[in-house]
């Protein structure tokens, strides 16, 4: 009973933050709301047992998407954006009018649902031995469904090059990023050097953990790019040219790994296919890779693209 | 190409054209006129040969070409053979110095085959396309000279021959599509019960009439003939009208059911005959006089062929008819050859001229012994009651007028050179076969000689003649003016009443690309409007719902 | 889903999220709030999706939506990522975070 | 071979004109030989046709595109009549373009169109079903309008948007129709008429009024005939292939295929339909002929001459008589040896003395003789007068009304030939009688034997075809050929 | 037969690995000259394969539907996927001289070769899958790597397009998304061939049913919802507004038709067909009189892309709604495949002849046009014949498409949508005259050239949207290779 008073709470104050996060005047005072939110809701993925989703949503959700968010308000402000006026009565009566008609027909959808549909749990369950690893979400994720993972790290990579594609084209070959300049000795300074070996720690662990456990590759890459953006805020380690050959090794070598295995599968039963006997091992690497290439990319499209003349 | 049948009729036919042909070629062009005279002798031969009773077949040939000949026939294609040939030898003379003289001969040639075509002609197609070729290079012949006047007596002429071209062209259509045949002759009969018979009789005389001189389808005649050169005035007036009256002959079917056609025409002609007498003593030229002359003695044929169709052996009519048609032909031909003559001639033979004109005028008018009292008896002896009075008294008109030509022929004057024979000689040939010829040819069209001798007819054909002559002695004596009235007459007219031509517009002015996109305004704003996304946003969304609120309905 | 389980709950507390991030997306101007009105209607739609492979406490959660929540996230923050660079690079050539066609007062003439 | 028969001459306007189009400008020879070799070669192959078709032989092709869209090549004396028409002119016409447009601009694009558009007739004539026909008549519309607008100039592109507005708007409206028939029927082929006799007779109506008012469009009919004078801003050979070679004679041809090959010419009366046809071609021919009276420039003239005789096949197929339908079919033929005719001859007055307008030709006989002769015949054979072939169509088309029970299409006849000769009398009478004028005064003499041939050659064919009309082989006599073997009752 | 079963993974895998390869080791040329043979080679083992062996279905990784994800190479999937090859093959050597990697890398010579690859690699994908959120995946690829084409160019125009075509696809992926979502929760799974075998009648399949189609509609950037689609397919480079134009709204139309015909062929009501067909006809008309309104060749070209793509949407009317087959089904369902990629080859054709014309002009005003005929004989060629296609008219792809649709529209009784297709034909006659007009004007001015093996690409792509409609039997079976229920029925 207390667990659904809980929920009920916690369901109000997403509704209430989410509110605020659109409504609010301020666009700064709505990012923060935007990453409170994200927590909440990780905290929702908890109360319904999606541990992995939990951590995804604050890692990524929450975490990361705040961050380019709170970054661009702040580059907005330096650049003197101003923020428009809202729109006028009448229109937002009718676009919050069409907004709860769409809602209404979601939740009739919900209502309308069977109660006991299973959905593929059973299955899942029933094939776990074979996908070479105990977590389920990471069986789904890199055996049952790994074709949709395959793509979802191309997509991050199609970002990246999107991103960087919007540089200038005087600062190509340049950095990715304004260069950080922290106070030496500041917070920020002795944080980045504190830090990175417990980060890379906790990254490696969630990437390694995630094959039997909770955790993976995307969180655990987050981490690690998160720790990596830390660090180099700090001013200790700056981005490698865009042109550089390594940094495009990494960011392409997790997928490419990814890419590989499920080629050589065709040689071994099928596209994507993982023997179950070596499946634990295949899987183990491509998260290692994936998680290098993933961190990469995330840190680097969180930096942006290259902002400064080349060398 | 295969031939069935005579050859000659082929030949005679074939002959002209090809040395129309040959004119073009520029090596012929200096003797390019000695070829006039050739080009119809094998029609001549063909119709001294007479009539055989066979066809000549050119299957392949328009529509499939029929030939043939019988006695009417053969003396329209005789008579105008032989007029033809005289005025090709005048014009081997007369046309000497003109310009284009190979393009006068080609179209002379042509008309020739189209004039020959028409009497030689026993398939509807072949008969409209010869009338054709008799009307339309005719243009060529009268325009020759080019002068104003000659331009636009041709262009008048032009629109007639067009509309008597279609009107004929429509009239046998209509006459063979109930015939379901192209032969003549079972096309006339056929005509005689087909459905759309009044109108393609309509059709056909004003077709025929045109070229026929029929008052008030005549207007063009006093205007071509005094323009085109004299050889050219002589086939038109001798030969080429007689195309019109041959046709009738042929064309009109015979039968009670004709009697009002028959009445009509017998009155469209002799009031013709009146009326060309009238006008053409209003006349101040020697050939637009002759001219009317023309009409009028037209218009007497035309009630005779009117009267055709009812006469009780419509054949032999036919025969008496094509008799008046040769005297008139080779006389009305000779004396247009002589105001050619006379413009070349002074002194004693000049007096020899007139006074041969004078015979030949007399002849015209029915003086008794001369071929045109045989022609005019024959002809009155088809016809009855008043009619018959009317042509006899036409006959005194005829002198008059006549007379006003000889006058006009007198006074006019010459340019001095010396006629050669080759303008005489065919002068001459003409006129003494238009006397004589008649004689020859009565016994055949059953018309004796004694009976054109006898008292009665010599009174009838004498007294028109003396009253003339009393006539003529009181305007003379008492001074009184004769009325001038231009030629072509009705044409005149409505030469005022018509607005000059259908003038033509100007080169249109195209209009400039259109520049009405502006008022596609509101398209533009709503795409602005599709463009914002607060506004696509919910139409995006609303459909979304609307879809889902459809399928769940 | 008889009853207010906890997967029902948030499930219609995620619809409740997409009217209100759909809202947010629609009546805002400014490409930056129109980006966090995304992420609200996104993971909206993922606690639907969730809480719907949650119904079967017997079961436990489904894993198949979680895996394809995690991927739709990641899916979501890249999205993210490159409308920002988007907008920031707009800012920057153009002085405004927003389209032409949304400033006040313009009709969308170009 | 009567497989390949038609696709072989089908390739020999494809193959030349698909090469021409990448020959360089320079390379006359090449390109002059490949038209010309392929003209010849056609002309030759359909010599051979027409005398084994004319023993009753068949040639039949046929694939399958989609399901209900198949491709059928069949040549019947019907389709012959028009394809030995389009090559014998087509050859004519090329000889006359290399001379014509000596040294100009874009040669091989106009070569490789103009041998496109007589590949497109030559499909057209071959079709042997609706859908077949509708392929080749569009590629017609498009091959077309490029030679439209060769020149280059505003007004070329002004009368190419005209036609193209009408000529696509025209093969939409037919496509509409077509599709509707085949919805009700199945696939279309001539050979084999579709049973229409069960449909409901409005539908029927209908669909007859799409096809005819596409086709009419590209036959000019009146108020869709408007692209027809505009066009005229073209070349002359691209004048001569509007108005006697393909695009006016694919619409009057389609219409005869309407009429007889898919509806019958009973049932075409039956639903009422065969009187309106016949009165709108006779409203044509008498409005184009109208108009025509008061044009200024030479070649709207004969463009307006042309909306006016084309309609003369239309109005052969509209009425209920075999001997109708001999003259309609006759004057296809007869109408583009006279038209190609004047258009040559217009071409050369141009070319060779700045002639445009009929102001401008006053005594052009005396310096271009020749041309001036050609044209005289090409006018005199419109007005209908024998033996020039002009006539003896009419006396079928009159003949054949009066057989269906229409007199008054006689009384059009009557009034057409006398309009006729309302507008080209004077000009013949400008060219020949008038004193030369500043044009014919600084007029070059007659050009080349390639420029002076061709119209001196259709001239001739014209006259041929009226004096020897009764010859098995005239056209004539293969137009009674065709209605006595597919038309007959 | 391992080989032909190989051609489903080939074709998203070596696109990718040349994009991996394009990011790290930059040689266009290299990777251009091995890939698009290559590519060829796959597109040809994948037609044998399933014109021998029927549709090849492939469970990656081994696990069949529900749990795993099913690659489906049918007829369908297999003519885009093909189509697809052909286009981008083409578009790729078009754009070696125009985005060249010399000795400085550029930004844009690049990002160009691995978003072409993505975006190749995307739409294969798409193609390929038979797994709804798979599909989300792959089309969520699709537009990021769209989007980073349409930026491409880098200026406020630009950047500006790419955000308002954001704003209509992201609203459509979460749309889609969220009907993924309900029907997941309705049927457990997402199996294109298992939910066919479910009944759909319930509120959340159908609720799904409403967003997935305008998600996509949105995507496909049909009428009222194509606003995005001229500036951002215009703004772009040619090579790249090649792509986007022929194909980027063809993935998404994919889906649909697949979501319509395969998932769900009984969920749809009538009158929610009907009004999908009400938009594609208004888009026709629309889009066509706001091309003739366009001042600049590119922007003509991409609102053309707004009218084409309203003829797609009649497949729905036409085709579909009806539980039982219809005789026409086939045939209306064929002709909308026939126009999409007819369409794509004649889209991506006038789009790089256009930029070759602009190229040599400098700008894409309408007189860049002026004398092509002339200067570019081969560049004007292909723009009349891929406007011949775009007409509809014969001999053409276009023109077999719209036969098709005209046939069903007749039989079907729709005599509406009849008439709008062949006024789409006229309307579009109308747009492509005055740029096709003014090639026929002599030039004023000064214009550049481009080589004439360049000029002859857009030439050979065009051709192959007439060859379609020459050689149309063989498409027309192939097409029919497990084609879905509903459309079994043709005219036979």
């Amino acid at each position: 009973m207390t667990g659904a008073i809980f929920d009920i709470v916690l369901c109000l104050l997403i509704l209430a933050v989410a509110l605020a996060a659109i409504l609010g005047r301020d666009l700064f005072g709505s990012v923060v709301f935007f990453i409170v939110y994200g927590l909440l809701v990780a905290l929702a993925w908890t109360r319904l047992g999606a541990v992995d989703v939990a951590l995804a949503e604050a890692a990524i959700g929450a975490g990361l998407t705040g961050v380019l968010l709170v970054g661009a308000v702040a580059r907005l402000r330096r650049g003197g954006v101003v923020e428009p006026t809202p729109p006028r009565p009448l229109a937002r009566g009718a676009q919050m009018g069409i907004c709860v008609l769409a809602a209404g027909l979601v939740g009739a959808a919900i209502a309308g649902l069977d109660p006991d549909a299973a959905g593929l749990t059973a299955t899942v369950a029933q094939n776990l031995e074979a996908s070479g690893v105990g977590n389920p979400v990471t069986a789904v994720l890199l055996n049952f469904r790994g074709y949709d993972t395959l793509l979802e790290t191309v997509v991050l990579l199609v970002v990246l090059i999107g991103v960087w594609s919007l540089a200038e084209d005087r600062y190509w070959g340049g950095r990715p990023g304004l260069r950080q300049h922290a106070k030496p000795g500041g917070v920020l300074a002795t944080y980045g050097r504190f830090l990175p070996p417990l980060g890379l720690l906790a990254g490696v662990y969630v990437v390694w953990a995630g094959t039997d456990q909770p955790g993976g590759a995307f969180q655990g890459g987050t981490i690690l790019a998160a720790v990596w953006l830390l660090v180099a805020m700090a001013g200790l380690v700056d981005a490698p040219p865009v042109t550089a050959r390594r940094l495009r090794l990494t960011i392409v070598a997790g997928p490419a790994l990814f890419l590989a295995v499920a080629v050589a599968g065709i040689f071994m039963g099928g596209f994507l296919h993982l023997p179950p006997e070596h499946a634990k091992q295949l899987i183990q690497t491509i998260e290692a890779g994936l998680a290098l290439s993933i961190a990469a990319t995330l840190a680097l499209l969180v930096a942006g693209p290259p902002q400064r003349g080349a060398r | 190409m295969i031939v069935s049948g005579p050859l000659l009729p082929f030949a005679a036919l074939a002959l002209p054209l090809l040395l129309g042909l040959l004119a073009a070629v520029p090596a012929m062009r200096p003797r390019v006129l000695m070829l006039l005279p050739i080009a119809p002798l094998p029609a001549l031969a063909l119709a001294l040969s007479g009539p055989t009773g066979e066809h000549t077949e050119l299957p392949v040939l328009l529509l499939g070409v029929r030939l043939g000949l019988d006695a009417t026939g053969a003396m329209f294609l005789g008579a105008s053979a032989l007029l033809w040939a005289l005025a090709g030898v005048f014009a081997t003379a007369y046309m000497r110095r003109t310009h284009k003289r190979e393009v006068f001969v080609a179209f002379w040639c042509l008309t020739l085959t189209g004039n020959l075509g028409v009497f030689l002609a026993r398939d509807a197609v072949t008969f409209y396309v010869s009338f054709t070729a008799v009307s339309l290079p005719a243009y060529l012949l009268i325009v020759h000279d080019a002068t104003r006047e000659a331009l636009r007596a041709g262009r008048i002429y032009m629109i007639l021959a067009l509309v008597g071209e279609t009107s004929l062209l429509v009239g046998l259509i209509i006459a063979c599509a109930h015939a379901d045949s192209l032969v003549i002759s079972q096309v006339r009969d056929a005509l005689a019960d087909a459905p759309g018979r009044e109108a393609a009789l309509a059709l056909m005389l004003i077709g025929l009439g045109i070229k026929a001189g029929l008052v008030p389808l005549h207007v063009w005649l006093p205007l071509a003939h005094p323009q085109a050169p004299t050889p050219a005035s002589a086939v038109l007036s001798g030969a080429i009208v007689k195309a019109g009256i041959f046709g009738m002959l042929v064309l009109l079917p015979a039968g009670a059911g004709m009697a009002n056609w028959s009445l009509a025409l017998v009155a469209a002609g002799l009031g013709g005959a009146y009326f060309g007498i009238v006008a053409g003593l209003g006349q101040n030229g020697a050939k637009a006089a002759l001219a009317y002359s023309t009409v009028s003695q037209m218009g007497l044929m035309i009630a005779a062929a009117g009267a055709a169709p009812l006469a009780d052996a419509p054949a032999e009519f036919a025969a008496v008819i094509a008799l008046y048609a040769v005297h008139h032909g080779l006389a009305k031909g000779a004396l247009f050859m002589s105001v050619g003559v006379a413009g070349q001639v002074n002194g004693r033979a000049r007096h020899a001229l007139l006074a041969a004109v004078a015979l030949l005028a007399l002849s015209v008018a029915g003086l008794p012994l001369t071929g045109g009292a045989v022609a005019k008896t024959a002809l009155k002896s088809g016809l009855e009651g008043p009619a018959a009075t009317l042509v006899a008294a036409s006959a005194a008109g005829t002198a008059l007028l006549l007379l006003h030509v000889w006058v006009l022929l007198r006074r006019s004057s010459a340019h001095g050179s010396r006629p050669g024979r080759l303008l005489w000689a065919p002068f001459l040939a003409a006129g003494a076969t238009a006397l004589v010829l008649p004689w020859l040819l009565a016994p055949a069209v059953g018309v004796k000689a004694s009976y054109v001798l006898s008292a009665a007819n010599l009174w009838s054909a004498t007294w028109p003649l003396l009253a003339a002559a009393a006539i003529a002695a009181a305007v003379i004596g008492l001074r009184i003016g004769v009325p001038r009235i231009p030629a072509g007459d009705l044409v005149v007219v409505a030469e005022r009443m018509v607005p000059p031509a259908v003038s033509r517009r100007p080169a249109p002015s195209h209009p400039g690309p259109r520049r009405g996109m502006r008022r596609l305004d509101p398209i533009d704003r709503l795409e602005r409007g599709l463009r914002r996304w607060s506004t696509a946003g919910p139409v995006l969304l609303g459909t979304a719902v609307v879809l889902a609120a459809l399928f769940l309905a | 889903m008889t009853g207010l389980d906890t997967a029902t709950l948030f499930a219609w507390c995620g619809a409740g999220l997409i009217g209100i991030g759909l809202y947010g997306f629609l009546a805002n101007r400014h490409m930056l709030r129109r980006l966090v009105a995304f992420n609200v209607v996104g993971s909206g739609i993922f606690l639907v999706f969730g809480a719907s492979g949650a119904r079967r406490a017997d079961l436990g959660p489904d894993p198949v939506p979680q895996a394809l929540i995690i991927t739709g996230i990641v899916v979501a923050l890249a999205t993210t990522a490159l409308l920002v660079a988007l907008v920031i690079r707009y800012a920057d050539l153009a002085g405004r975070a927003t389209l032409p066609e949304d400033e006040p007062g313009d009709d969308g003439k170009e | 071979m009567n497989q390949a028969l038609p696709l072989i001459i089908l390739a020999t306007a494809l193959v030349p004109s698909l090469i021409t189009f990448f020959l360089a400008e320079d390379r006359v020879w090449v390109r002059n030989a490949l038209n010309l070799g392929g003209a010849v070669l056609k002309l030759a192959l359909v010599v051979f046709m027409l005398a084994e078709v004319g023993r009753g032989q068949v040639y039949q092709t046929e694939f399958e595109l989609v399901p209900g869209l198949s491709l059928v090549l069949r040549i019947d004396a019907l389709s012959l009549l028009f394809v030995t028409l389009s090559t014998v002119l087509w050859l004519l016409t090329t000889v006359y373009a290399i001379a014509y447009l000596h040294g100009g601009k874009n040669l091989p694009r106009f070569f490789g169109f103009f041998s496109l558009c007589v590949f497109a007739t030559t499909g057209i004539a071959f079709s042997g079903s609706l859908i077949t026909f509708f392929l080749f008549y569009e590629l017609l519309t498009l091959a077309t309008w490029p030679l439209v607008v060769h020149k280059g100039d505003a007004a070329s592109i002004r009368a190419g948007r005209t036609y193209l507005g009408y000529t696509l708007t025209g093969s939409a409206i037919l496509l509409v129709g077509i599709v509707w028939l085949e919805s009700l029927t199945g696939p279309v082929a001539f050979a084999a008429p579709p049973q229409l006799a069960g449909l409901d007779a409005w539908s029927l109506r209908a669909i007859f009024l799409l096809l005819i008012a596409g086709l009419g469009v590209k036959a000019a009919l009146v108020g869709l005939h408007v692209w027809l004078p505009q066009a005229m801003v073209a070349p002359a050979p691209v004048s001569a292939l509007l108005h006697a070679v393909a695009v006016v004679k694919a619409g009057a041809f389609g219409i005869v295929r309407v009429v007889y090959d898919i509806y019958g010419i009973a049932l075409v009366q039956e639903i009422d339909m065969g009187l309106p046809l016949a009165a709108i071609a006779s409203a044509t021919i008498l409005f184009g002929s109208i108009r025509a009276l008061t044009q200024h420039g030479l070649k709207p003239l004969l463009a307006y001459s042309t909306v006016s005789q084309v309609s003369y096949i239309v109005l052969g197929a509209a009425l209920f008589s075999q001997t109708a339908v001999v003259g309609g079919l006759v004057h296809l033929v007869h109408q583009g040896l006279m038209k190609i005719t004047l258009f040559f001859c217009a071409g050369v007055f141009d070319e060779r003395a700045g002639v445009h307008d009929i102001d401008e030709i006053d005594g052009i006989g005396a310096r271009l003789p020749w041309t001036s002769v050609a044209f005289t015949l090409g006018a005199l054979g419109m007005i209908g007068l024998p033996p020039i072939a002009g006539f003896a169509s009419k006396w079928y088309l009159g003949t054949g009304g009066l057989e269906a029970g229409q007199p008054w299409v006689v009384a059009v006849l009557a009034v057409s030939t006398l309009l006729n000769g309302a507008y080209f009398l004077p000009v013949l009478y400008r060219i020949w009688f008038r004193e030369p004028g500043p044009n014919a005064a600084a007029a070059e003499t007659e050009g080349p034997a390639m420029l002076l041939a061709p119209p001196i050659a259709t001239a001739a064919l014209a006259l041929a075809a009226g004096l020897f009309a009764a010859a098995a082989l005239s056209p004539l006599g293969w137009a009674t050929l065709i209605v006595e073997r597919q038309y007959a009752p | 037969m391992i080989l032909p079963a190989l051609a489903p993974a080939l074709s998203v895998a070596v696109p990718l690995a040349a994009a991996f390869l394009a990011v790290v080791a930059p040689r266009p040329r290299l990777l251009v000259g091995v890939t698009v043979p290559a590519m060829l080679a796959v597109m040809a083992l994948a037609v044998l394969g399933v014109r021998q062996g029927g549709p090849l279905v492939l469970a990656v990784g081994g696990w069949e539907p529900p749990l795993g994800i099913a690659l489906v190479a049918d007829g369908l999937s297999t003519a885009f996927l093909v189509a697809t090859a052909l286009t981008i093959g083409t578009v790729l050597v078009v754009a070696l001289p125009q985005f060249p990697i010399r000795q400085n890398e550029t930004r844009a010579g690049w990002a160009f070769w691995p978003l072409a690859f993505l975006l190749w690699a995307a739409l294969n994908a798409v193609f390929l899958s038979g797994d709804l959120f798979n599909i989300y995946v792959a089309i969520e690829f699709v537009t990021l790597a769209t989007l980073a084409l349409v930026a491409l160019e880098g200026k406020a125009k630009q950047v500006e397009a790419a955000m308002r075509y954001a704003m209509f696809a992201l609203f459509g992926s979460l749309a889609y998304l969220l009907g993924v979502a309900l029907l997941y929760a309705a049927h457990g799974t997402l199996d294109i061939g298992l939910l066919a075998q479910l009944p759909a009648q319930d509120t959340a399949s159908l609720v799904a049913a409403g967003l997935i189609t305008a998600g996509l509609a949105a995507k496909t950037a049909l009428f009222p919802f194509h606003a995005w689609l001229p500036p951002a397919h215009a703004g772009a480079p040619a090579p790249a507004s090649a792509m986007l134009s022929a194909l980027v709204p063809k993935a998404s139309f994919y889906v649909l038709l697949r979501f319509w015909f395969d998932a769900m062929p009984e969920a749809a009501g009538a009158i929610a067909l009907q009004l999908l067909g009400a938009l594609g006809a208004t888009a026709i008309v629309y889009g066509s009189i706001l091309a003739v309104r366009q001042n600049r060749l590119k922007q003509l070209v991409a609102y053309s892309t707004v009218a084409q793509i309203g003829y797609l949407f009649l497949v729905f009317p036409l085709a579909g709604g009806s539980a039982e087959p219809q005789p026409w089904t086939a045939g209306a369902w064929t002709g909308s495949v026939f126009h999409a990629v007819s369409h794509a080859f004649a889209k991506a054709a006038m789009f790089l002849a256009v930029g070759h014309a602009v190229l040599a002009a400098g700008h894409d005003r309408m007189s860049a046009m002026d004398g092509l005929t002339r200067r570019m004989p081969m560049t004007a060629f292909a723009l009349g014949v891929s406007a011949v296609t775009l007409m509809g008219l014969p001999p053409s792809g276009g023109f077999t498409a719209k036969f098709l649709l005209l046939t069903a529209a007749f039989a079907s009784g729709q005599v509406l949508w009849a008439a709008i297709i062949v006024l789409g034909g006229v309307l579009a006659a109308a747009y492509l005259f005055r740029p096709l007009a003014r090639a026929f004007l002599p030039d004023r001015g000064r214009y550049g050239t481009v080589p004439r093996a360049q000029q002859a690409l857009p030439l050979a792509l065009a051709m192959l949207s007439v060859v379609l409609g020459i050689v149309s039997a063989a498409p027309y079976d192939f097409l029919q290779t497990g084609r879905p229920a509903a459309a079994e029925e043709g005219l036979e």
